[in-house]
């Protein structure tokens, strides 16, 4: 179906919680340079998905996972990955900005810095250009040394965005980025991601349909823990193959 | 109109209860600076007891309380603090030793003090003590196995080790989790997360740590009673092996078992209220941190 | 109980229903008054005009509105957009009943052109292809859309057959001149009611299987 | 393939020292308090289990253990002698002296001629000044939180808030020389009993110290009812002392009885208070303005006469161990049950 | 402009917090039995402007008000008016969604008891019709006595609903009630108020303009403080009379 | 930079334009076909054609993942409506161009009719009339729509002189029949072309006033 390359696979990856089933047997191809929407109902396992993607489920105790889940064709679970690298590669947005209580200039450069990058020239053409991808260089240029909690919610997001950029991944994990924020600085934060698809990965979990919609590229359904379809978004939106697809898409659900 | 007179007399009655509390508090504050005032002078912070204590100031009662709080801060607060960091860092709350330290600090947190003295005088001074004596001297001069400032200090370390603890514990929860997972997202290692950004956003709350168990360990008198402290020495403690005397101790002895207790009344008002400077001092430095913590984390 | 939004649409597909069945009305009227030469037939489609377009604003504006503020996506997107051009296609074949029904009202101030054959036969089959149609889509069903498709090119044939005959007949008598000119157009508005019938039938296909099957009738499963 | 094994070398684990030091010594810092707790059981328990061996053998056995480590020349004289008060002991027909039946009896005389060992009228004792203090405080620092949490303005709580943790700082020694001096007297002005220090002066005395803990925890439980449940109460219509009873005090109740709970076991192991203003004598009597004996008074006061290692040194370790397990056993009462609780009712489990 | 009778009317209506002005000059008329949505950028006074509805703004200190709040054409900040009888009448739903910890029956029956109601037989019928409007009973009837924390988070919400429509209000004010829910209990709690509106005079605030279109009947885009439009909400979102309304919905502001 | 969205719509707004201009040149070329006899320009039409017809579908499925995509409102929204319509109302024209090719193809092979003088006449007004609805398409300006609209009633008048005409010249020399007949159709085509390109401008009045002034032509302001 996807004829892009593939960036992630996921192969019959199912996920516990204890002896709670969170994902069954995921098998999905996310393509390189798209974004890749997640839609599905509350405790669907969209979140528990992508946060297997970077290995942030390491962190919950009692999680086992079963299958594979290949980034550029190599096993994340393998015995030999170092968890710092992934993570380096696959950044993390999450849905309540999370800046640092430092300076915009240090929230950019942490990153770099336990990167082990101290030379403040480098830094500082790395939090720029960070801050310039994400959309917030000009409106926070002459202002770097202000906290990042100062800034609005939406740009706070944005900061995050940029934070993550900064290391330079190639993979963007967001866990309902937008859905704290009002409907200027969402679009602000769909606005950025048409542009950063060109250079990145993305895959997005979204409670709201109509922002899967507007931005992605592909959208997954998922439900009870499984993909029930995943598809292009323009023909899941307008001629689903799933009844319960459709059911859902046009809020006859449930 | 039923509903106003109830809700009238409850709030009058729980109104009451809290001024009730706050009466108290002045009112021996009060009590104890006016009984003490006249005998709180420059002399008596500086000088030492004299005439069989019937006279004299409470230098030496000063410094040991001051030399007891510190080598018992040094001894505790590190070790609070790092079990700190595994309980709220590290922990895994399926591990059988996550559970045993969450056990043992909350057990710990509920021992009274008295049985802290049992336990320092049983372990410390005639174990550790004991133990000591036989390998250094073969047990042959009697050093360590009596009580000294040491002994009492571990003791105190002891017992202000879980409320070190619990505040650190508070102050480093109070971190929100989202920013250590924007940290580790960043390709951050756990010990790197938490010198990083953990530690920096806590270090008010472990100070706050330190300060309270300062302040409860200056006040303590129980568990030094039999590891350490002295009814009157003639001179200050040289040495962790040596004696010591103790402000909270010293108000003890002169308020139960002074030849002549109505005459020393007055030094022991005095004695009292510095005390409580003392740990007031102590405490309200940690209040006040406290309180700029939370008012950090509501923003 | 259905949703809202469940009850909106529905509300939209019955206008669109009346809308419907005023248009084949308006149609089977006019023919029969061209046949009968009956005015108050005649009448009755001009009156029925009026009705006619007024339903086609309203039911536009309830898309429109739908459009606006329901988000509509999927299957019910579709239904609103082949509502929209079965709207469009509906009023339009209104008009041509009424072209119909001028050109029968002048053709009964003249004497006969020539008995009428094909045309009623046209008529008949253009009906049925609006009703066949219609029925598709208020089932979703597409099962006769393909019948609709195919009866379109006999259509095409009656009407080139009429043309040809009506030359004839003017070629041996020219005072049947206006009358064949206005059997011609009628002939001719009957092909366009084909055409419409077509298009309808062609929004359904769209509507259930969301491919654009206009000049690809070909493609039809 | 070229491609494949580039990416698997930048994935691949790596040793972080640093990483690996900081893990390791937390984690073995940590198990100091685990150390302590095992420490305190063993060392605590240890020397009270000799009451439970024969005399005969205990006595030579801690006789050796003494001449030997603890006590220089100087005081050997004073050891012989309360040898001979032992042995003296043992000769008299007091044979019973460690068994439970003596335990249990209700004298406490243990630097008689005849010790006698019984620890009910201690219990008793100290349940006596435990319930008095705590009969007071619970209600005065429960109420007093409700006013504060729910009632009081923003400026009187920045009034009241701050003396409440004054209180809690006064040193308990401080407390008890208060009431030694002062509140024994006031009170027997008032209520013209005959012993000036009794277990209600103890009580009252007591129960300054149980305040701010009771108080403290209630405080929370009550603040951390979360304010929209609030706010929802009151957008019902529901007035303020409505919403305090019905609504916050209601959700609260598991902190409120976490917070008895531990000012319970706060007055059961505190000892200057009770030593300074209780009378300390072991009456065995319901009677509250009579003087009492606490068991920690007990310890406190008579553990710096007493002889290491002899019965009376045991029976005051016994005393200890008593402590302790009540004491734990509130606690793990008040922790386990009641935050158990208290989550379940939040998360709505229960 | 409104047709309808009017159930609430605001006059000149200006709140300060302290000294920061965060209403300003609101005359708005708010229809009986219908839905009326505010929307508007975060910050704009939404909230402020809800909760001075009834009066919850008193209980926020330095708060000053001035103009005018007709409920049913009396002044509800007028000297003689009490607080508690009008917070009966004007119930409230909040955003986060927040039953007692009690059962599911003690939360219904929570305003009627405090009321006075302490007939058994009576309260039974309150809270059975009350969860009846709120499209709840259903799902719970058997299990009334189970705590309310224990449903989802759209039962919850729902049971809120429930709650408020026990103490018989004529109005109902929802700051964002559906904005912590997934889209299926959002259309669950939308539907119920086409449903309610028949009786009660909704005012919704919502951060979701489509969801203000499907909702509502008329729509105030805030701004500031200020209302820059109100009208139908066929008329905001179709043809909105003030650039910048249409620059706000079309997503072209700021 | 604008917005993704205002970047899609403006693709859509270039395909339209294109669809636009495509179609202007049919009916250009068609009508010089006829005039000059001109087999090549014939041709070119029936090429243009096959494009429109793919254009037509290309943007209509654009339209439709807007609509199911974007959730546009208000001007948008209507934007969007307005070019489903036009691009419908385009690819019609192009279809008549095509009619009057085939019909210009068949007088090629015969005798000049008579001097044609209000058929070029009826061209030029339509095709201006298409030009300048589609120009207050692209500008959203409402300012030559009601010349649209006027020249139509122009339009339908020379429509009725033409066939008037051509039954007097048929009446005059049966053996016009064939080519009155063609020149009829044509005349007829253009005629319907006038009515597309009214139809074009009410939805531009549509797109800006929100305002569907169909069958009430005499509303415009
Ligand atoms: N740490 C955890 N421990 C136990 N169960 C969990 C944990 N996290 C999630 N779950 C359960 O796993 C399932 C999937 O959760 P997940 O958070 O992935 O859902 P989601 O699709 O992201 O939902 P939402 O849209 O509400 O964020 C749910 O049933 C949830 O209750
Ligand atoms: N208690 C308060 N004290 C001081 N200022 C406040 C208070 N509450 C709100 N404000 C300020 O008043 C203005 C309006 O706030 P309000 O909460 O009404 O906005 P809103 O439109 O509801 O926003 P949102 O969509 O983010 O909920 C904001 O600038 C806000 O910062
Ligand atoms: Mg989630
Ligand atoms: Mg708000
Ligand atoms: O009226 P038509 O354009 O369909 O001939």
């Amino acid at each position: 179906m996807i004829h892009n390359s593939i960036k992630i696979q996921t192969k019959n990856l199912s996920l516990f919680y204890g002896t709670k089933q969170a994902l069954n047997n995921i098998t999905l191809d996310i393509p390189t340079n798209r974004v890749t929407a997640l839609i599905g109902p509350s405790g669907c396992g969209k979140s528990t998905f992508i946060r297997s993607l970077n290995r942030m489920n390491d962190l919950i105790e009692n999680v086992s996972i079963n299958g594979e889940v290949f980034i550029d064709a190599v096993n994340i679970y393998e015995e030999n990955i170092d968890v710092v690298e992934l993570r380096k590669k696959v950044g993390m947005i999450f849905q309540k900005s999370n800046p640092f209580p430092k300076s915009i200039y240090e929230n950019v450069a942490y990153g770099p810095k336990i990167n082990g990058i101290g030379k403040k020239s480098v830094l500082d053409e790395i939090v720029e250009r960070s801050l310039m991808r994400a959309a917030l260089w000009d409106e926070v240029k002459d202002e770097l040394n202000k906290s990042g909690l100062a800034l609005s919610g939406g740009q706070q997001q944005r900061l995050c965005i940029a934070r993550a950029l900064a290391v330079d991944p190639e993979i963007l994990l967001m866990d309902e980025p937008a859905s704290a924020l009002d409907p200027l600085s969402t679009a602000k934060i769909e606005e950025l991601m048409y542009e950063l698809k060109e250079n990145y990965t993305i895959v997005i979990v979204t409670h709201n349909m109509q922002q899967a919609a507007r931005v992605s590229d592909f959208t997954a359904f998922f439900y009870l823990g499984e993909v029930i379809e995943y598809d292009e978004t323009k023909k899941l939106f307008t001629i689903p193959a799933k009844k319960q697809t459709e059911d859902y898409v046009t809020g006859r659900f449930g | 109109m039923r509903k106003k007179i109830i809700g009238g007399s409850v709030i009058f009655v729980s109104a009451s209860a809290a001024f009730v509390i706050v009466f108290i508090v002045i009112f021996m504050l009060g009590a104890l600076f006016i009984g003490g005032s006249e005998k709180l002078t420059w002399e008596f912070l500086t000088t030492a007891p004299s005439d069989g204590m019937m006279s004299g100031g409470i230098f030496p009662a000063i410094i040991g309380t001051v030399l007891l709080v510190l080598v018992m801060s040094i001894l505790g607060v590190p070790v609070g603090t790092l079990t700190a960091i595994y309980l709220s860092e590290y922990a895994n709350k399926r591990f059988f030793f996550t559970r045993m330290i969450q056990f043992a600090v909350n057990t710990l947190a509920g021992v009274p003090s008295i049985v802290f003295g049992l336990f320092g005088l049983g372990f410390f001074v005639q174990f550790v003590g004991g133990g000591m004596d036989k390998l250094l001297t073969g047990g042959l001069e009697l050093k360590w196995a009596q009580p000294n400032l040491l002994w009492a200090s571990f003791t105190m370390a002891f017992l202000t080790l879980p409320v070190v603890i619990v505040s650190v514990v508070e102050a480093l929860r109070a971190v929100p989790n989202e920013l250590r997972e924007a940290s580790l997202s960043l390709g951050a290692t756990k010990w790197q997360t938490i010198r990083k950004v953990v530690l920096p956003n806590s270090y008010t709350g472990i100070l706050t740590g330190a300060i309270l168990a300062v302040g409860r360990g200056a006040g303590e008198v129980a568990p030094i009673l039999f590891t350490g402290v002295a009814y009157f020495l003639p001179h200050l403690p040289q040495s962790l092996s040596d004696q010591f005397m103790h402000l909270g101790y010293h108000v003890y002895v002169m308020a139960t078992q002074s030849p002549d207790v109505e005459a020393t009344l007055g030094l022991q008002y005095a004695t009292a209220f510095v005390l409580l400077v003392l740990t007031f001092t102590l405490n309200l430095s940690a209040i006040i941190l406290r309180y700029r913590i939370r008012s950090k984390i509501i923003r | 109980m259905k949703r809202y939004f469940e009850r909106v649409l529905d509300g939209l597909k019955t206008s669109l229903i009346k809308m419907a069945s005023l248009v084949e009305e308006s149609i089977r009227y006019s023919i029969e008054s061209l046949i009968k030469r009956d005015k108050n037939l005649a009448q009755k489609v001009l009156e029925n005009e009026d009705r006619v377009n007024a339903l086609e604003i309203e039911i536009d504006n309830a898309i429109n509105d739908l459009l606006a503020l329901q988000q509509p996506v999927a299957v019910d997107l579709r239904l609103i957009l082949a509502a929209l051009k079965i709207n469009n296609d509906l009023e339009r074949i209104g008009d041509h009943a009424v072209n119909i029904v001028q050109s029968a009202l002048k053709l009964m101030d003249m004497p006969e052109v020539k008995p009428l054959v094909d045309i009623p036969k046209m008529a008949e089959l253009s009906q049925k292809m609006l009703h066949d149609a219609l029925d598709s889509f208020i089932l979703s069903d597409t099962s006769l859309v393909k019948t609709v498709i195919e009866s379109d090119a006999i259509v095409d044939e009656l009407n080139q057959r009429v043309a040809n005959d009506l030359k004839e007949v003017i070629r041996q008598d020219i005072s049947k001149l206006d009358g064949g000119f206005e059997l011609l157009r009628i002939s001719r508005n009957l092909e366009r009611v084909a055409d419409l019938a077509t298009n309808i039938a062609e929004d359904v296909v769209f509507l259930t299987q969301a491919r654009i099957i206009k000049h690809h009738a070909d493609e039809l499963q | 393939m070229n491609k494949f094994s580039r990416n698997i070398d930048q994935l691949k684990k790596k040793f972080r020292l640093s990483e690996f030091l900081a893990e390791s010594i937390i984690k073995s810092v940590a198990f100091v308090s685990f150390a302590v707790i095992i420490l305190i059981f063993v060392f605590v328990f240890r020397e009270a289990i000799p009451i439970f061996y024969s005399p005969e053998e205990k006595v030579i056995d801690t006789e050796q253990e003494f001449i030997q480590e603890t006590y220089g020349e100087d005081e050997s004289t004073l050891l012989l002698i309360e040898k001979e008060n032992k042995k003296s002991l043992e000769e008299t027909d007091y044979e019973g002296e460690v068994t439970f039946k003596n335990l249990a009896g209700k004298e406490w005389q243990p630097v008689s001629r005849n010790p006698k060992y019984g620890i009910l009228p201690l219990i008793v004792g100290t349940f006596k000044v435990t319930m008095i203090s705590v009969l007071i405080a619970a209600p005065i620092s429960i109420l007093a939180a409700l006013f504060t949490a729910v009632f009081a303005t923003k400026r009187l709580k920045e009034v009241l808030k701050p003396a409440m943790e004054v209180l809690s700082g006064f040193p308990s020694v401080v407390i008890g020389f208060f009431a030694l001096v002062a509140v024994a007297t006031f009170l027997q002005n008032i209520f013209g009993y005959d012993f000036r220090l009794n277990a209600f002066v103890g009580g009252v005395a007591l129960s300054l110290a149980v305040i701010p803990i009771i108080y403290t925890v209630t405080d929370d439980a009550l603040i951390s009812v979360p304010k929209f449940m609030t706010e929802a109460s009151l957008a019902l219509g529901a007035t303020k002392w409505q919403t305090a009873l019905f609504v916050v005090l209601p959700a609260a109740t598991p902190g409120v009885f976490a917070a008895i709970l531990l000012g319970v076991g706060r007055a059961f192991g505190e000892t200057m208070i009770v030593l300074m203003a209780t009378g300390n004598a072991s009456l065995m009597s319901l009677d509250i303005f009579e003087p009492v004996r606490t068991l920690s008074a007990t310890i406190g006061a008579e553990m710096a006469e007493v002889v290491f290692g002899d019965t009376h040194y045991n029976v005051l370790f016994l005393i200890g161990s008593i402590l302790f397990i009540f004491t734990f056993a509130l606690n793990a009462v008040a922790e386990f049950y009641v935050r158990q609780k208290l989550l379940k009712r939040f998360r709505g489990e229960s």
